[in-house]
Formats: structure tokens, C-alpha cells, sequence
């Protein structure tokens, strides 16, 4: 096997600044392509920021803020196809909508109801995963799994710079490499894990030098350049599915709000930095390089925010009005057959809730 | 239980950060650690104040990773600390049982009893806080059927400074179960200063002859609301666990000997829930004095469910009421 | 339970060892996981041969890494596979609980109900084998509480064969632990071919009126031991749990009523060890049955000591037989 | 900080092989301490050696044999001081003797007896670590702790090649390099775990690859030449005092016994490859070396390796002598007070014990 170096440091960039920095292209994507991935950007900004709203009315519950990641998430969905697997964190809740989940599914999970359960299968995209870095080896499992069957898809896990610190990371990522499976680890270092900064995490120099560890390489791109994230992930979806193995992909942004609605974190993050990436988010500069490329005017901007404006007030519309749960719920699902401990439990809640306490 | 007399009225949260200044000023080889602890006080503030007082190496945001939290925290113990950590939530403690289970629970029996480790744990467990999945466990079985560890879940603001300072002072590892629901919607009077209210002594919480409640943690209230609900009809004695382990198995055995008729509540799913335990210490124990079965009102044997359905899940007054009426009627 | 009609003479790892060849060879989409699994054939050799006959990709040799096993495990579920995982050792599963909490269990329920999550984890587990320390833990507990999973411990060789067979073919996960105290001392007949023994029915192994001893695993031999010791005073019953989850329950409170006296004989530290949960169903349901108490003969609440010690610690013929005496005279 | 590349590729060696490969020599250990070297070196081979006998004539149980593994210990123990703490995995279960832990304390360990339990802080070594590299984050948490009192201890950590895949040293190494402490991870790359080769455990090139991930130096050494690894080592502690944090050690040796007393290896291992590394075993090579040197005779070797016999023989007579443990002792030792439940479980017990099935 050839040597495997530590990565590269300098994050790849394909956008330009519109000013000194030139653009770059990316081989491949046509007109049709490169306005598909906006449209991708601006639904998952549009769901968003309409979530934080929902929230404030009281229509969601806590919710995790993805602002400023939807380039990493929209670059990396475009870059595969509908045949491979992706694994979310809970920072990739809406990465569904990008397969054709319905907004109503993910506002349901944000707000409790177990209509915002669904079948890993009719999307290939895994359950949104809450506790951190767990399901790494749920993708490399399934990338195994796929590679035994000589099958051609591969699978994305998306976790965050904390995530690296968990054991699970390390043995999901381990695992991967020894059965060559065909997964891309695609690591979200927004620089924080809620109030913990990169550097209370980890002493590596860079998150992607511990692919070198596990046998893989390791790519550093500037996590807000969606072209960027786009070439690198199919790259690394290549590489997989020619037998090539695994890759670390560290995307590098800053996480520019709380990190859920519940925190408050001006007790520890540094506003001014916050300010300064804000300028420079993701869905912006994309649109700045469209319009550069003349492929993108306000006309169709505003078509296509007007869509995902739609599509989101349709699905809250169409979350809200699901009727609240019955609670045999709470006792099916978790066995193929439940016991029948279950079944009495039931009756017996039923019983008691018709019941009454006078 | 010794304090120094006056007291201040303090949120559940607040006691508990109040036990962790007191414990932290009054011996400077203990130190807090866990994730989120330091720069935010804790994701409730639990440890709030305490970077800024003790500074960043007595209050420690440590990396993500529970197994390495419990992990150091034993090697930090060798070198002389006393660490007090943090588990995020319930079920996030599950990454660090192994630890727990292998070497917290096992070292000072492996060094013949000569080295000590006094570790504490302590994090936020339970559910009614309509948070996503995996945020409202109860996994108190997981700690209390391992050797070598104690574990103790208040109910009250004061007995959650109590119990946490005694946890920390403990030349025992101790597990310390916080009830999230009530962090910031109880509040009670709390000794100021040292505060310690000793481990293996159940509390009784309200006194009755007819009926006990037995309960511990967030169903310690909802067992007086069961109790007052049932004024009228029966005379309800409600015991307050406190301490798992070491269990004060007299207290329960005296309840249950003046009564005759006990219902144990837990928020944990059934089977083996903590509630078995006591129930299997009744059989054992109490088989002459048992005017009828011995009933469980628990959570179900299913994984807590998405939140708009959680009310089904926890035990309610309705059914709490309705198993102290079904046993008073047998 | 169906089976083919001839018997074998097999020790308990042959009958394990025979249900993992059958079952490979009638679903080619079980596959074998874990440490040592292939090469080597198992530590104890109860995946001997099948690397040879269905090559490296079905009986794989995976990193030293149990949260791996299982979270892999997950994943090739999730690809249409029927993972059997097997843990080296019952203490050295602790690494991989989080996932099997997590995940294992809640992931059928976490897609509605609509993926399936087939894996088999499967294990030695139990004491007097006179090995280093955490080679002979009793972790049933763990698995137990957890919702989402079964959990199977068999005590002879057919039931062995039968309850893994129905654990790999079951939907659900399913964990198998195995006496390892038998795996080479017992020897037994065995069904030859498909041979499933359905999980959710306990065996009575010993029918009797007067005491019920009740025990599952390597407890259930040492029962019949204390049944002919009893041979003159007492007629015992002897009852195999054999499926801790989901249980039979009828079973248990049959024989309950028939007998009026139970003892619950488990390795595990007491303290909600599974028989805990066996006296709080007969404290809930058998109350007007027992003529005495439940009681229960375990290992105590300490660590599984050094080796030298450990037949103070495991469950003996002479405590089993005290106990159902002390009953006998209640 | 300075970029930290992946490790040397090529093995540090000292010792040559007395014919095309010349003899290095490591400064400031002047003759008294290279036969100290020695005589460490061959107890442990003598203990290793009596072991298996002992195994075999049933008087100790299983033990895990760590033939070959000398000087790997040896080595790091003499570069270290007498304030640094040790934490040995089962292989290095004797390692104690080089801190003057009497034998029969080992032996009563082997023998399930609980007088081969101690006190670390007398010789300042960990418990002996059975399940596989747990005591990682132990060790980090201790030297984290040390560095807090600012005192000069640093901490070692001995662990296997497959010990690298679990979780347990993926955060124990990465807790010692966020918190730069004292730590030296020395990895006892024997090339096996149990009967799983070093290719199906890790697509890592090197394992001490793996030390970029966590931001501090790997380093490989041959494990078999204990001069080697005690200058790794020693470098390794003055930085680590220094305050430059943890430094990852591969000692690539080979395992050319069983894993243990219960383990056939020859269903899965070369043995062609066994003898090769038999014939370049580390006693031998550090006993030819000193020999060139003129520093060792056969006098000498034979008065060390008597004075090793008999510290075995007095040994395992004394562990022999022991009485059987009380059955008190399975209820003592777990909590400081016990709590009464036990003292209860204790009576019961005695009185079960006192009578009879008659
Ligand atoms: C095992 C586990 N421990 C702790 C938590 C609580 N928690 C939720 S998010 C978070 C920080 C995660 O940071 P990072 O991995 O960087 O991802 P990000 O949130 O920045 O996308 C923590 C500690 C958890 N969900 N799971
Ligand atoms: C957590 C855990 N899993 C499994 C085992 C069983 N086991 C004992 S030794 C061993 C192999 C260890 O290999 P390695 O780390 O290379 O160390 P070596 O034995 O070669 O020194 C295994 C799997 C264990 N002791 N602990
Ligand atoms: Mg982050
Ligand atoms: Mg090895």
C-alpha cells in the first residue's frame, strides 16, 4: 500500500471572492447541476430559519440550528447518488428533504410526534442520530455490508469536531478502513461542541490528520464552499466505489448560531468572529459565484426561495394538523411482536385514562 | 445531616451548584470535569460560577468522551483528586458504563481495599421535558446492580445538596441521579454553607397508615399528589428512597409493616427497574406483614418514546391513585 | 419446537457450535462476527469449522473493538444482513452496551417499526472456571432492562442449539448467554439438523409439589443437585427459565400456585439481579399463593472475587439447599 | 505548535548483530547500569519461564505469556524513575518485580489468590489491566493529575497492537494530548491479538501513525533490543517533564508463544516465521551485545540468572505457603464500610458453611 501522509493543510476552495481570489470550476456540472445545488442551499436555509421561527411560536420543540453548514450537507448529498447511504447527526436533521423526505417528517421529529419516524430504506438516509459519533460504525457497517454484495453504493457519516473525541468515532472509522469499506467520513468542525472550542477537543493540528491513523486519507476543504465540499466528496465516492476504501473529509466552517435554541452562547464564543463569518456564509457566496457565472439572477432567486418558502409552509401546515398520537404507539414498534406484557399494559393504560380521579 | 442553620430558598439546579462551591471551597483536591462544565456552566447551569471561582483546572470542559471522562477521573483519583464528573444527560452516560462497571466499581476492591476512589458522578436523568430522544432516561438500574458503586437520587433542593455533598465527601464512588424535570421548577429550603444529608437513610416524606407510596427522584411529588388526592379515602404514608445504595432496607421494612400495603413508583421501565428490588425485598422480607400484592407503577418495557407521547410513558397521578385504590380495595 | 427426529451426544459448545453451522448453511444471509471468531474458531471454539466452510466474509475476524461489533453490527442490518455477533467474554460485552442501548434495541422502533435488526449477540458467560478476573461475570442485568432486546440463557445442550437457533432467526436482537462452566462438561443429546427452541417458554426440568426452585443457565443443574439432595424431605420442582425475555410468566406463577414455596437461584450480585425481578412478579401476581417467602440464592453485591474464592461466592448446593429448607419450615 | 508528522517509518535500533550491523551505543548508561539492564531482563525471562512450568504443574492458572516481551519492559522501566507510574496490561503482569514486588505477589495473582492484589501507590504500579486498554484513560488521568500538583512523575501506559481499536485508547490518548500530560504510550506491537493479525485489526500503515491524530510524536523502535526502547523511552520522559505532553512508542517485536497458557496457536500462526524470531530473541540479542562490549561473562550471566531461580523458586514456595483465603474476604474491600446487607450475607454464609447436607 502507498504511503498515506497526514492531509493536506490548506482547505480547498473552488469560490472565489468575486474580488482578488479568482473562481474556480468544478469538471462536470452544468448549468442545470450547479442551479439544482442552489436550489438545495436555499431549501435547507429556508427550513432553517423558518425552524428557529417555528420555535420562538412555539410549533417545534428544541431545535439544532444547522445555519451556515448547509453547504457541506447540500455539497455532499449532490456529489452521491440516491443509492448511497447517508447517516446524519442531529446538526443534519433536514438532509432528508434533499431525497424527497417531506418537510412534515422532519418538523414531526422536532416536535415529538412519531410521525417524524421513517424507513432508513425509502431514502437511504439512516434515523437522525442523537447521541454523538454513534452511528459512524452504523455507516461502516453499512458500507461493509454493501461491499459484500458487491453492490455499488457507498456511505456518508456526518459528524461534528467533538464527535472525533468519542470512541465510537475511532472504532466506526477503524473498523472502515480494515474491510476497505465504502464510506466517507465527512467530519463537520464548525470549531465547537456546544461551548467546548476545537482546541479543548483535540491537540491534532487538524481533524483530518487522524485519517493517517486508520489507514485512509484525509482532505481539509473550506466547509462553506459548496463546490469544494461537492469535488471532494465525489472524489472520495470514487475512490470507494473502486474498491479504494474510505476518506476523512474535514469540512472547516463556524458555527455562526447557538448551537440549539436552548443555548445561549454569548457566555463563550467570540461575537466578533461570529459577525465576520456570517459575512462570508455559505449560501451567499454560492449565490455571489452563480451570479458571477451568470446562471443565477433575482428572478430566479426569488423563484426558488419562493418554493421552499412554500414547501415549508406546507409542511408545518401538514405537521400540525396530524392528529396527537394514541398511545398504543407508545407500546408498538420496539419488538416485531410485542410481548404480551404490552398488550395487558395497554389495556390497563386505557382503563386508567378513561377512568377519572373522582 | 449536619448544616449550619440558616437557609436560603434555592431551585433544585441551585442547590446543587450551591453543594458544589461549598464542596469545592472547603477541599481544593476536588475538582469538577465533565462536557460543557467550565466556559457554560453546565447545559443547566448546574455548574455555573465555578470556572471563573476555581479556575480552569478545578473546573474542566473536558473533550466528548464519556469512557475517557470516567477513565481519567480514576487515574485522577491515584494521583490524589477527588473528581466530581459530569454525564450531559442520561442516556449519554451509557458510553462511560464500562468504566463504571470495570474499574469505578472494581479498583479499590482490587487494590485490597487500600487505595481509595472517590469518584462522583452526577447527571440529570428523567423524563416530562419534552426533549428528543435519548434525553429523558432513567437508567438507574444500570448503576445500582454494579458492585462497588453507591447511588443516590434527590427529590427536594435540600436533599440534593445534601445528598451531593455527601456523594463527594464519600471515600466511595457515588452515582448521583438529578431529576432534570424539577431542576428549575422546584424550589425549597436549603441549608446554607456545608449541608450533608447522609447516604442509606430514606426519608419519610409523608406520614399515613393505610397505604405507602414508595418513590424516589421526580415521582416523589407525584406520590403526594397521589396522596392528597386519595385524602378523603385513605391515610397515605409516602417514602422517599434517597438512597439506593446503600438501601435503608429498615425503613421500607417499617413502612411496610405498618401498612401492610405498598405501591412502588419508578419512571424507569419495568422490568428490573429499581422497583423489583424493593418488591423482591418485600417478598423476602415482609411476607407476614403484606395485606396484598406488592404493585409497581413504572414506566413501560419499551425505550422512552418521541415526547408528545411521553405522558403515556411516565406513571401518572391517574395511575398511581388507581393502583393505590386497586390494593386498598384487594 | 420442531426438529428433525435424530439425536447427537454433544457438549454445549458442540450443540452451539452445530446450530451455527445449520443455521449458516440455511440462510446465507447470517453471518458471524467477532473477535477470534476465524481463524482460531472462538476462544472456546464454538465457531470452529465455519470459516473454512463459508470463508472469511461470513465468519470474520473483526478488530479488538466491542462498541464496533455491535454498531457495525447495526449497519450491516441495515444492508439486509443477520449479524451474529459474539462478545469473548461476558465482562468484555461492556464496551459495546452503549450501543446495544442506543441503538440495538430502539433502532426497529426508531423507524416506525419498518427496518428489522436481527442480530444475534451471543457470549459465555457465569463463573467457576477459575479465570483471571472479568472472566466470569453474570451481566444478564443489563440486557434485561434493556427494551428492544431478548435475552435467552440456555442450561443444556438441545436447549443450547434450539434457543441460539431461535435467537438468529428471530427479528428482534436477541442476546444469548452461555454457561461457560458447561461448555466442555456437559454433554447432552441433541436434535441433528434444524432444531429451534422458541423463545418466551421456560421448561420445567424437575417436577415436584412442595418448593419450586427456579433458575436458568449453569444454576439449573446445580438446582437439580439440591432436588436430589432433597430427595427424602421434599418433593421439588425444578423450573429453567431458560427466556428472561420475554418471559413465561405463566410458567413461573403456575408453579408458584402448585407449590406455594419459591426459591430463585441466580450467580449475578443480588441486588436487581434478574431473580429480583421474578420476586416482584410473585409479589404482584402469586401473593395469595405463597405460603412463605420468596427467596432468593445469589452472588452477593461485590465484585466476582479471585478465583480462590469464587465457590464462596457462586451459589452452592448447601445455600440452595438452606434455603429451600428454611422455606420447607416456614 | 511545530506541524507533527507521522512517524519515522524505520525502526530505532541500538544493538547490531555482532557481524555486518555495528553496535550503537546509548549515551550516560555506564556498565553498573547496563547489567542492571541485564539482570531485570533475565528475571523476567526466568519469570516468565518458571510460569509456564508452574502453569503446567498446576500451580499457578492460565497465564499469559509474554516471552520475547522483555525488553520492551525493561527497557521503558529503567529509563524511568522510581516516581513515575507503571501500567501494565496482563502481558506485563511481572512488571512489578523491576520495582521490587515480591514474586509471590505475581504468582498469588496468576493463582486467583487475593494476596496478588496491591496497593499502587507502594510501587507505584497500576493494577495489572485485563480487559484490553481500559487503563489508558487511567493512565492519562494520573499523569493529568501530576502535572495539576506540578509535580515531575510522568506515566506509562503498556497496551497491544489490538488494544489500539477500542475506544478505551482512542480518548485516553486523546484526553493526554489536550491536556499535555506527562504520558508515554508505549504500544507492545507483538503483531497479534490472540489469533487476529495486525492487517485485520488496522489499515494503518504504522500504529504509531496514529499518535498525528491525537498531536503528539510516534515513534517505532525495535522491541526486541532493550536499548532501543530504553533511549525511546527516555527521550519520551524528558519531554513529557518538560511539559511537551504524550509521546506515542510502537515496539514492533513478535509474539512467539502462545497468547496464553489456554491458546493453541498453531490453527492460525506462521511457524516458520516463530523460529526466525526465536533465533533474534531479546535476551540473547542484549546478552551477545554485552558480551562484545566485555561487560558480561559467562560467570556473570550465571550468577544472574541464579540469583533470578532463586528469587521464582522463593517465590512460588512463598505464594504456595500462603493459606487459603477466609471467605470474609469476598465481602471486605469493595466500599471503605461495607454496608450491613454484607456483614449479614457473611454470617448467613458461615452458618451454610458450618453445617452440613446430612
Ligand atoms: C454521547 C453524547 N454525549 C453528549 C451529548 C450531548 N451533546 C449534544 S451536541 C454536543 C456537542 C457536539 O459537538 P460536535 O460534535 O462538534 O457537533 P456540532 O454540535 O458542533 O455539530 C454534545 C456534547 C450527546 N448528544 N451524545
Ligand atoms: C475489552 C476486551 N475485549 C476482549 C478481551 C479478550 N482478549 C484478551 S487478550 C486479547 C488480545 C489482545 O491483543 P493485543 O492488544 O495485541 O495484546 P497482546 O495480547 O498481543 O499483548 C483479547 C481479545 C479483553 N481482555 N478485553
Ligand atoms: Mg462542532
Ligand atoms: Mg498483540
Amino acid at each position: 500500500m502507498a504511503q498515506v501522509l497526514p492531509a493536506e493543510r490548506d482547505l480547498r476552495r473552488v469560490i472565489g471572492d468575486g474580488d482578488g481570489v479568482p473562481d474556480g470550476e468544478v469538471e462536470g456540472l452544468d448549468e442545470q447541476a450547479l442551479v439544482d445545488l442552489y436550489r438545495s442551499l436555499v431549501l435547507l436555509r429556508t427550513y432553517d430559519e423558518r425552524s428557529v421561527v417555528y420555535h420562538r411560536q412555539g410549533r417545534i420543540g428544541t431545535y439544532a440550528i444547522f445555519w451556515n453548514h448547509e453547504a457541506m450537507q447540500a455539497g455532499a448529498v449532490h456529489a452521491l447518488s440516491d443509492d448511497d447511504w447517508i447517516f446524519p447527526s442531529y446538526r443534519e436533521s433536514a438532509i432528508g428533504l434533499l431525497r424527497g423526505m417531506p418537510a412534515a417528517t422532519v418538523l414531526s421529529w422536532w416536535r415529538g410526534h412519531p410521525a417524524g419516524w421513517w424507513n432508513p430504506a425509502d431514502y437511504n438516509v439512516g434515523s437522525i442520530c442523537v447521541p454523538i459519533a454513534t452511528h459512524v460504525p452504523h455507516a461502516a457497517g453499512l458500507a461493509w455490508g454493501k461491499k459484500l454484495d458487491g453492490e455499488p453504493s457507498v456511505a456518508i457519516a456526518f459528524f461534528g469536531d467533538g464527535a472525533t473525541s468519542e470512541g465510537a468515532f475511532h472504532e466506526g472509522a477503524n473498523f472502515a478502513g480494515v474491510m476497505s469499506a465504502p464510506l466517507i467520513l465527512l467530519c463537520n468542525n464548525n470549531q465547537w461542541a456546544i461551548s467546548t472550542p476545537l482546541s479543548a477537543q483535540t491537540a491534532a493540528e487538524t481533524l483530518a490528520d487522524k485519517a493517517v491513523g486508520y489507514g485512509m486519507p484525509g482532505v481539509r476543504v473550506d466547509g462553506a464552499d459548496v463546490l469544494a465540499v461537492y469535488e471532494a466528496v465525489r472524489e472520495a465516492a470514487e475512490r470507494a466505489r473502486a474498491g479504494g476504501g474510505p476518506t476523512f473529509v474535514e469540512a472547516v466552517t463556524y458555527r455562526c448560531a447557538p448551537h440549539a435554541t436552548a443555548d445561549d452562547p454569548r457566555a463563550y464564543i467570540d461575537l466578533e468572529r461570529v459577525e465576520e463569518e456570517r459575512a462570508r456564509e455559505c449560501v451567499g457566496r454560492y449565490d455571489g459565484y452563480l451570479r458571477r457565472l451568470g446562471v443565477l439572477d433575482d428572478a430566479l432567486t426569488e423563484e426558488i426561495r419562493g418554493e421552499a418558502a412554500e414547501m415549508l409552509r406546507r409542511g408545518i401546515a401538514e405537521a400540525e394538523s396530524l392528529p396527537e398520537p394514541d398511545p398504543a404507539v407508545v407500546f408498538e414498534w420496539a419488538y416485531a411482536e410485542p410481548p404480551p406484557a404490552l398488550a395487558h399494559d395497554l389495556a390497563e393504560l386505557r382503563r386508567v385514562l378513561g377512568g377519572s380521579l373522582g | 445531616m449536619f448544616s449550619e442553620g440558616r437557609l436560603a430558598e434555592l431551585t433544585l439546579a441551585e442547590a446543587l451548584n450551591d453543594a458544589l462551591h461549598v464542596e469545592l471551597e472547603r477541599d481544593e483536591r476536588t475538582l469538577v470535569m465533565g462536557e460543557d462544565v467550565g466556559r457554560a456552566g453546565g447545559v443547566f447551569r448546574v455548574t455555573a460560577g465555578l470556572r471563573d471561582r476555581f479556575g480552569p483546572d478545578r473546573c474542566v470542559d473536558t473533550p466528548l468522551a464519556e469512557a475517557g471522562i470516567m477513565g481519567t477521573a480514576v487515574g485522577l483519583c491515584m494521583a490524589g483528586w477527588r473528581p466530581v464528573c459530569e454525564m450531559q444527560y442520561d442516556a449519554f452516560s451509557y458510553p462511560g458504563l464500562d468504566q463504571l462497571i470495570t474499574h469505578v466499581g472494581r479498583y479499590r476492591w482490587r487494590t485490597g481495599g487500600r487505595m481509595e476512589f472517590p469518584i462522583t458522578v452526577r447527571m440529570p436523568y428523567g423524563g416530562g421535558v419534552k426533549a428528543p430522544e435519548l434525553h429523558e432516561d432513567s437508567p438507574e438500574t444500570y448503576y445500582v446492580h454494579t458492585p462497588g458503586v453507591k447511588v443516590a437520587i434527590p427529590s427536594t433542593p435540600a436533599d440534593a445538596k445534601g445528598l451531593l455533598a455527601a456523594a463527594i465527601r464519600d471515600p466511595d464512588p457515588v452515582v448521583v441521579l438529578e431529576p432534570k424535570l424539577h431542576y428549575r421548577t422546584m424550589r425549597g429550603e436549603v441549608p446554607e454553607g456545608e449541608h450533608v444529608v447522609p447516604l442509606g437513610r430514606a426519608r419519610v416524606a409523608r406520614e399515613g397508615d393505610d397505604v405507602t407510596l414508595v418513590a424516589y427522584g421526580s415521582m416523589v411529588p407525584l406520590c403526594e399528589q397521589a396522596a392528597d388526592a386519595l385524602a378523603g379515602e385513605a391515610s397515605v404514608e409516602v417514602l422517599d428512597i434517597r438512597s439506593l445504595r446503600p438501601l435503608d432496607e429498615d425503613a421500607l421494612l417499617a413502612s411496610a409493616a405498618k401498612t401492610g400495603r405498598v405501591v412502588i413508583v419508578q419512571e424507569a421501565p419495568r422490568t428490573l427497574g429499581f422497583a423489583a428490588e424493593l418488591a423482591a425485598i418485600l417478598a423476602e422480607k415482609a411476607i407476614l406483614d403484606l395485606r396484598g400484592p406488592v404493585l409497581r407503577v413504572t414506566g413501560y418495557d419499551v425505550p422512552f418514546p418521541f415526547w408528545k407521547l411521553e405522558d403515556y410513558y411516565l406513571p401518572s397521578l391517574e395511575r398511581v391513585v388507581d393502583a393505590a385504590r386497586r390494593l386498598l380495595a384487594f
